[in-house]
């Protein structure tokens, strides 16, 4: 079967999944009590009667089938309707918040891999110097210390006691702190994948043709065990377009997760519907992707 | 010597123990609190001395006051039988809904299993704290919401894993002997197959119980989780945070606690993980 | 033969803390020399042999003498080894696919070997790797060059490891049970390139091999270890001809012989086994892929109390025969017949259970790792009611006792015996509700020579006793020979050729099954010489 | 706060204050505008001045209304000079002023005004100004400087209520369905909006008031959630509002300062009031809650030194504030005693009796919490976010409801609160009482200040007789600037633009 069947057959797969989420998330939305007439009553004056007009003038109090249906027809040409709160089109509201979320995803991703990376390999270099056991504590740094508290630990020192960031907006704390979570969370089963693979019978011969250990990391050891960097980097992605709108709302990043987190309590159902659309096609293309990689780098599974 | 010479020597064993056993300690002395806790600390987790107001620890407040002058140590004491509570009621919920109808669908042949992993996948498509944050604001805060919320974000893991060592385990030779022998097949699951994917479970769920805390307070940081006065650790975090410029003993006691017991859960499911991972090494 | 030996070994000692691996040997070898190293698992004979290329495990403190070409390696720098690795050395392995890199292309990791020790331009490596596939007799070196070890066989795995091995022109090959994971024909073919290339390019060639048969032919000398001892070291035709230590004679002796045949036919009574055009397809893994088709229109019977071998190599469908036979596996068309009965949809499963049972390849996984070996026992008994609760133990005792084991095996674990121990809890197991017919799915070939003589010996007796009917399945000749009365042969999912065990062997029609007999590693020995087998690897 | 301001009697019998401001000076218009000011108040929804009025901290600097709402309270004219209303209080006659241009350069006329008052009557549901627009009786625009509004009956909020009716440009992109430019008149221009960021204002250059404003720019973050006390101590932000419990780490800092808005949050517990759970609809228990609340340490705890006890809506000082009523309060101080000993005369165990408190999320939530399972109750807290808390009051299957609510432009905002057919009326209990909607409306309908005051005394003596809601205390909200701003100051509402202050107001000067 040819690479692009595989996919093609992969991505249809994805798209099923991705409608089930879509279905899944607008009855979920619906199980929610209150809606953003509510919202609205909360800072002004509204009566019973203005509320019901208001209902009816935005939809909402049409059956949940009939909603649907109105809603999946427009989605479908990228039209997820307007924020109910901010008067305005809800994939506008997304492509602005996207890329922060996607800034913020990427670079904490890039930094977190190749710290992770890096400090695998030289622990597997060297493992009688102390770089396994930093392995270990950022791995247990990454299990133990959730980012938030982090992050919190960090606007207290950086920027209020030591003034040299600032409180909200920078970029550079919330990478950090998800970059060395990213990192603890690759480096340890890298590093362990890295020890059993040096016990391979494969590196075994290429010790027998007399390969340099830096060689034999590098070429042998490292490229065999970048399925599993592909495999966690997968993972942590997909965990991490969660775990970023922890670290968006407490840095202030107007990003998706802060946009996702607005609109929960806001009860702002299309951009509700539409961030958490985005992020499952996020997840799923995320996953999508590292199945591909995969096969790519494993000329086993090409066929 | 060679590096990687060294790396062929020992399996990666010996330096676990320790961890174990220290892991263990940290569990064993949490549940110790979470049970017997609350009635050695002298004072009231719910009590509001409003004048005593972030107050610093003193000999009789060992861990101080909180914003509401509230007794820290007892707060902490009642926090670690319910954080506990929670994480296990979660686990264990994600355990019954996971495994249970991954393997019942699994059982029931290739369509029910389609459909039911069907809807995993898509549960898993969703980031569990959005999913938890979703879910928490349709039913509502309190403790039952909060163990429903995480057990259904965390469902699908188990089910994957449930899932794995079930097909693992129903491949092996001593099942394909089973049926030989014509052992009925309830026999089968209940002899050989089961007791394996315990052990695959207990693992995923050594994983789970810490995110558990983990999400719970964040959750609780969001306003969403356990109701405010309630003295989960998260909840005490997220009310001491703020002052935690002027109180940092309030907001310490807390974040300490959760990082100790994820990190105590930490050291012990990677032993489990090693110890009970099947496709590793086969007895013990 | 004189000068300074190329190995020199004195006293040599392998430790693991309390353990000694291998105890104090003492060898040498001359350039030009085949030295063959042979001994069962665990005697140390691979120890040994990794130790000479400096790569035994870190854990293992060495001791003695190591020399290669007199200098003194034990206690070397590691720098020291990496020069003589690949160089001077030359190592092969017994799995060739796990042996290479499975994401480098071939032409990369040859090309690797030579540039480890000498800096040359780009073409001219090209050059050096395209000769190194031809010289092991490659087809479409060029094509090989830029294969992944997946895309080639098992055989061609293996010559691609021994291009690599000479690539940088050493002096000594050591090759570590280099044809065991292959199947019989490929043995023959491997073996012949490798006495071929010692003798074109004058190696020192040490040859591990748990199998003292494949030695004759190849070895100038050999050595016999036991328990990390050499117990015996000579001429290969003076250790064949007149064993000078028992060990030696029992693995000698442990070659199976059809001495051991026995019929005790009942061809009246109803078949134990009648299939008919039997076919089994496979689901594709992938969505799309073509169904397999693992057995393909298969016909044969066993009558009463009769032993049918049946033969292939891996691949061939012969597992998947015996799965079908037992119910585990259902056939797509044809029919299978248990004593008159439908195995794959028994109208009494118990009753088809106590007809038919059948004995793993794989004892370890065939015996759940959580239960005694006396629970193991006693699950049988309690499925078919055979005994009350209290007598369980007693009976499960006697069955070991039938399979040779004793009493103190029961309140064991599985992974506490060894390998031959656990194919007899299998087989007391399998025996334990009576069965009619036995079906053994390569049951020795996991085990060592005097134990696969062993187990073999079991069985016979066994079915001599109890009058069973027999499929038994190996991919290697002579162990089926040894205990069938008819053979069939199989390849790519159809019977090509079925006789009695004697035609077979002695007067095979089919050119495979041919092929077959000639890769009998007690064939190769008995011509033994270089010349015959160059004309094995020619064909 | 001193006494009533004499305005308030005046600004009813016709006149509104002439012109305040004197013709801009040469001098102070060659001032140059400098910097941005960072600012943080409360979110923008949306780009829709008339939509509805939560957004009014932001949205004041871009668009203007007819009055506004001075430091003490008072109406003054603002996009009006004068005005002029009819003995029956039913006719109000505005002068428009002149020389106001709208952001696109043209004059502001009185057809404008006309034109929004229509859109907001006709177009908009909701909001604070839907109960007087219901009333009106006619728009009109006789000439291009005067607007006249007849009210069916008349309404005594009016002028206050007029100050957020913000005057648009009809030409404003999507005035026919929801404006997404608006074009004001104000200090500052629509500029980049994003929502939850920030929202950019750069200034108007053509501003009716000479010389302001004095900054290049305000720029408002949006974002919510973030501890604004850090951002300021930092220097992220010049101005926002800090909450009580970052006071004293504010006070601490010598960059910043801190000044507190004119008028007060208040914070009460109400009762349900709709569908009461017995027995909590027996007033000895409603009392014995009462007695138990220590309105002292309740308002020391949510404000610290700023907050002050009394019993009404009204803050102590403001003109519909009673002393004598002040002073008769019974639950000035804690009294546990009678607490218990109602209970025991009602015949009620608090210990088998449940008790359901809604509520927020914020810390004195607790306190009520607290006390109500002191007084031995069986506690359930409900802890809401805000719309949760909104559905779940409303289904009136609750005993108790600690809350608070903010400054508001004219005190019958206050009162609406607890009238049958109020809006978001379940903070207090979805009060149902003819007698007191009879005295607020009275109230509002009164042309005589006096007689005002009285008839919302009377209607708040009644609240208070049936314990419907039990006020605990005010206090005004800080809002920290840092020292390098000048010339700021908070109003009275949250409105950051107005007639004697504000953003146009502000000024940066040199750090350090």
């Amino acid at each position: 079967m040819s690479i692009a069947l595989q996919a093609g057959l992969g991505f249809l797969r994805q798209a099923m999944l991705l409608a089930g989420i879509a279905i899944a998330v607008f009855l979920l939305i619906r199980i929610v009590p209150g809606d953003v007439v509510d919202s609205m009553a909360l800072e002004g004056s509204l009566d019973d009667e203005a509320i019901a007009a208001l209902r009816a003038e935005l939809g909402l109090d049409a059956g949940t089938l009939t909603q649907f249906r109105i809603w999946v027809s427009r989605a479908l040409v990228g039209d997820f309707g307007n924020s109910l709160r901010f008067d305005r089109p809800a994939s506008e509201l997304i492509l602005a918040a996207l890329p922060t979320t996607l800034g913020l995803a990427a670079l904490a991703l890039a930094a977190g891999l190749a710290l992770g990376i890096v400090m695998a390999a030289a622990a597997a270099l060297w493992p009688g110097s102390a770089l396994p056991s930093l392995v270990e504590i950022l791995n247990l740094w990454s299990i133990a210390l959730p980012t938030f508290c982090v992050g919190l630990a960090a606007i207290l020192v950086f920027s209020v006691w030591l003034g040299w960031l600032p409180v909200i907006g920078q970029w550079l704390s919330p990478v950090l702190i998800l970059a060395v979570d990213i990192a603890g969370q690759v480096a340890k089963p890298l590093h362990e994948d890295l020890k059993e693979a040096a016990t391979a019978s494969h590196i075994r011969t290429a010790r027998a043709k007399g390969l340099s250990p830096a060689r034999i990391v590098l070429r042998h050891l490292l490229p065999n065990a970048l399925t599993t960097v592909v495999a966690l980097g997968g993972l942590i992605l997909a965990g991490l377009i969660g775990g970023a709108l922890t670290m968006e709302v407490l840095f202030g990043l107007p990003g998706l997760g802060t946009l996702a987190y607005q609109a929960i309590s806001g009860r702002d159902y299309p951009v509700i519907q539409a961030v958490v659309l985005v992020f499952a096609v996020g997840v799923v293309m995320v996953n999508w992707a590292t199945d591909a990689i995969q096969r790519s780098l494993d000329p086993r599974l090409r066929r | 010597m060679s590096s990687y010479g060294a790396a062929l020597a020992a399996p990666p064993r010996g330096s676990n123990k320790v961890g174990f056993s220290f892991g263990m300690a940290i569990l064993g002395l949490a549940l110790l609190v979470a049970i017997i806790g609350p009635t050695l600390v002298p004072h009231d987790p719910l009590t509001q001395e409003l004048a005593a107001r972030n107050a610093p620890p003193d000999a009789a407040h060992w861990f101080g006051h909180d914003h509401l002058g509230r007794d820290v140590l007892a707060r902490l004491v009642a926090g670690t039988r319910i954080s506990l509570a929670v994480a296990l009621g979660a686990t264990l919920l994600a355990m019954l809904l996971g495994a249970g109808l991954g393997l019942a669908a699994e059982a029931l042949g290739r369509w029910p299993s389609f459909l039911v992993f069907g809807v995993f996948d898509m549960v898993r498509a969703l980031p569990s704290i959005l999913l938890a944050l979703t879910l928490m604001v349709a039913l509502g805060i309190g403790i039952i919401p909060l163990i429903v919320a995480l057990g259904v974000a965390y469902a699908p893991h188990m089910a994957l894993v449930a899932r794995a060592a079930w097909r693992r385990e129903s491949a092996t030779g001593y099942v394909a002997a089973a049926r030989v022998m014509g052992a009925a097949p309830l026999a089968t699951l209940w002899r050989h197959v089961l007791p394996n994917i315990a052990g695959a479970l207990v693992t995923q769920a050594a994983i789970i119980m810490p995110r558990a805390i983990t999400t719970e307070s964040v959750l609780s940081f969001f306003g969403l989780g356990v109701s405010p006065e309630t003295p989960s650790w998260g909840r005490m975090i997220s009310g001491a945070s703020r002052f935690a410029e002027s109180a940092p003993h309030a907001v310490l006691a807390p974040v300490l606690a959760l990082c100790v017991v994820t990190l105590g859960f930490a050291l012990v499911g990677d032993r489990l993980r090693l110890a009970l991972d099947p496709l590793r090494e086969r007895g013990r | 033969m004189n000068g300074v030996p190329l190995v020199a070994l004195r006293d040599f000692r392998v430790r693991f803390g309390d353990t000694t691996a291998v105890d104090g040997i003492s060898l040498t070898l001359q350039p030009g020399e085949t030295l063959a190293l042979v001994g069962e698992s665990g005697s140390g004979k691979s120890l040994t042999a990794l130790g000479m290329a400096g790569l035994a495990p870190s854990a293992a403190q060495l001791s003695g003498s190591l020399r290669i070409a007199g200098v003194e390696m034990l206690g070397a720098s590691e720098r020291a080894w990496r020069a003589r690795r690949g160089a001077r050395i030359g190592m092969v392995f017994q799995e060739a696919m796990g042996s290479l890199n499975p994401s480098m292309r071939i032409g990369a990791q040859i090309a690797e070997a030579i540039t480890a020790h000498r800096s040359l331009p780009k073409a001219e490596i090209a050059c050096r790797v395209h000769d190194a596939l031809t010289e092991v007799g490659l087809p479409d070196p060029h094509g090989k060059a830029a294969a992944f070890p997946h895309q080639l066989s098992g055989g061609q795995q293996q010559r691609v490891m021994i291009a690599m091995a000479l690539a940088a022109d050493p002096a000594l090959l050591i090759a570590d049970e280099p044809t065991t994971a292959l199947d019989t024909t490929v043995q023959a073919q491997i073996l012949a390139l490798l006495v071929a290339l010692q003798a074109r390019r004058g190696l020192a060639m040490l040859f591990v091999s748990h199998d003292l048969a494949v030695v004759e032919g190849i070895a100038q000398r050999v050595a016999v270890m036991r328990h990390g001892k050499v117990v015996e070291a000579g001429p290969t035709a003076q250790v064949f001809a007149a064993p000078s230590h028992p060990y030696t004679a029992a693995l000698l002796a442990s070659r199976p012989s059809q001495a051991q045949r026995i019929s005790a036919v009942d061809r009246r009574s109803l078949p134990a086994l009648e299939i008919e055009d039997l076919t089994v397809m496979f689901r594709p893994h992938r969505l799309g892929g073509a169904k397999l088709r693992a057995v393909d229109g298969v016909t044969l019977s066993i009558a009463a109390g009769e032993a049918l071998g049946l033969v292939g190599e891996s691949g061939s469908g012969k597992s998947t025969l015996a799965k079908a036979v037992v119910g585990l596996v259902r056939p797509a068309t044809g029919s299978i017949r248990v004593f008159g009965h439908d195995p794959a949809a028994p109208a009494d499963r118990k009753a088809m259970a106590r007809a038919v049972q059948m004995v793993f390849q794989d004892a370890a996984g065939s015996l759940n790792p959580r239960l005694t070996i006396a629970q193991i026992l006693a699950e049988p008994l309690a499925v078919h009611g055979l005994a009350p609760p209290a007598q369980r133990r007693a009976r499960a005792r006697q069955l070991l006792e039938e399979v040779g084991l004793t009493a103190t095996h029961l309140d064991r674990y599985p992974h506490q015996l060894s390998g031959g121990q656990r194919q007899r809890v299998a087989i007391a197991r399998a025996l334990a509700v009576d069965p009619k017919l036995l079906v053994c799915d390569e049951p020795v070939s996991a085990l060592d020579m005097t134990v696969q003589a062993q187990v073999l010996d079991l069985l016979a007796r066994i079915r001599r006793e109890r009058g069973l009917a027999l499929l038994f399945i190996g991919h290697d000749l002579e162990t089926v020979g040894a205990v069938s009365d008819r053979i069939a042969v199989m390849k790519d999912g159809r019977v090509i050729e079925i006789g009695t065990a004697e035609a077979i062997l002695q007067r095979p029609a089919n050119a495979f099954t041919q092929a077959l007999v000639a890769a009998m590693p007690r064939r190769l020995a008995g011509r033994g010489c270089a010349a015959e087998l160059l004309a094995v690897a020619e064909a | 706060m001193t006494q009533i301001p004499l305005q308030l009697l005046r600004r009813h019998l016709l006149l509104g204050g002439a012109a305040l401001f004197a013709p801009a000076s040469a001098l102070s218009q060659a001032a140059p505008r400098t910097g941005t000011l960072k600012v943080a108040f409360l979110g923008l929804d949306t780009a829709d001045p008339h939509r509805h009025t939560g957004s009014i901290a932001v949205q004041q600097v871009y668009v203007e209304g007819l009055t506004s709402i001075a430091d003490d309270g008072t109406v003054k004219p603002f996009l009006a000079t004068s005005w002029e209303i009819s003995p029956d209080g039913r006719r109000y006659e505005f002068k428009i002023r002149e020389g106001v241009r709208f952001h696109n350069g043209r004059l502001l006329t009185a057809e404008d005004v006309r034109a929004n008052a229509v859109r907001v009557r006709d177009q908009v549901r909701g909001g604070w100004l839907s109960a007087p627009m219901r009333l009106v009786d006619s728009l009109e625009a006789p000439d291009a400087r005067t607007f006249v509004m007849t009210m069916k009956e008349p309404y005594g909020p009016l002028l206050n209520l007029l100050s957020e009716l913000w005057i648009v440009a009809p030409e404003s992109e999507g005035w026919a369905q929801t404006i997404r430019q608006p074009i004001g008149t104000g200090p500052f221009r629509f500029g980049r909006w994003q929502p939850n960021v920030s929202f950019h204002a750069p200034a108007f250059a053509q501003y009716w008031q000479a010389g302001l404003p004095r900054v290049e720019a305000v720029e408002f973050s949006l974002r919510d959630g973030a501890d604004l006390s850090l951002a300021l101590r930092a220097g992220d932000l010049h101005i926002g509002r800090i909450g009580y419990d970052k006071l004293a780490s504010v006070r601490a800092d010598p960059n910043l300062e801190v000044r507190f808005m004119k008028d007060t949050t208040w914070w009460f517990w109400s009762f349900n009031n709709r569908n009461p759970r017995p027995p909590f609809n027996d007033i000895r228990v409603r009392q014995a809650v009462s007695f138990m609340l220590d309105k002292p340490a309740f308002m020391r705890f949510v404000a610290g030194e700023a907050g002050t006890v009394t019993n009404q809506m009204a803050a102590p000082g403001q003109f519909y504030w009673d002393k004598a009523m002040h002073d008769a309060d019974a639950h000035a101080a804690p009294n546990e005693t009678r607490a218990h000993a109602l209970l025991r005369e009602a015949g009620v165990n608090p210990a088998n009796t449940p008790c359901r408190i809604v509520s927020w999320q914020s810390a004195y939530t607790e306190i009520a919490v607290q006390t109500m399972r002191k007084l031995g109750f069986q506690v359930e807290h409900l802890a809401l976010d805000d719309i949760g808390a909104q559905r779940r009051l409303g289904q009136y299957d609750w005993d108790l409801a600690p809350f608070s609510s903010g400054p508001r432009a004219d005190i019958f905002l206050r009162f609406v609160r607890l009238m049958s057919d109020g809006p978001n009326v379940g903070l207090w209990g979805g009060t149902r009482d003819a007698e007191f909607d009879r005295l607020v409306r009275a109230a509002i309908a009164a042309v005589d200040l006096n007689e005002r005051r009285r008839l919302y005394l009377a209607a708040w003596q009644r609240a208070m007789d049936n314990y419907y809601t039990v006020v605990i205390g005010h206090a005004p909200e800080p809002i920290a600037s840092r020292r390098e701003v000048t010339g700021y100051s908070p109003g009275f509402t949250w409105g950051q633009h107005r007639v004697d202050g504000g953003l146009a107001f502000g000024a940066l000067t040199a750090r350090g």
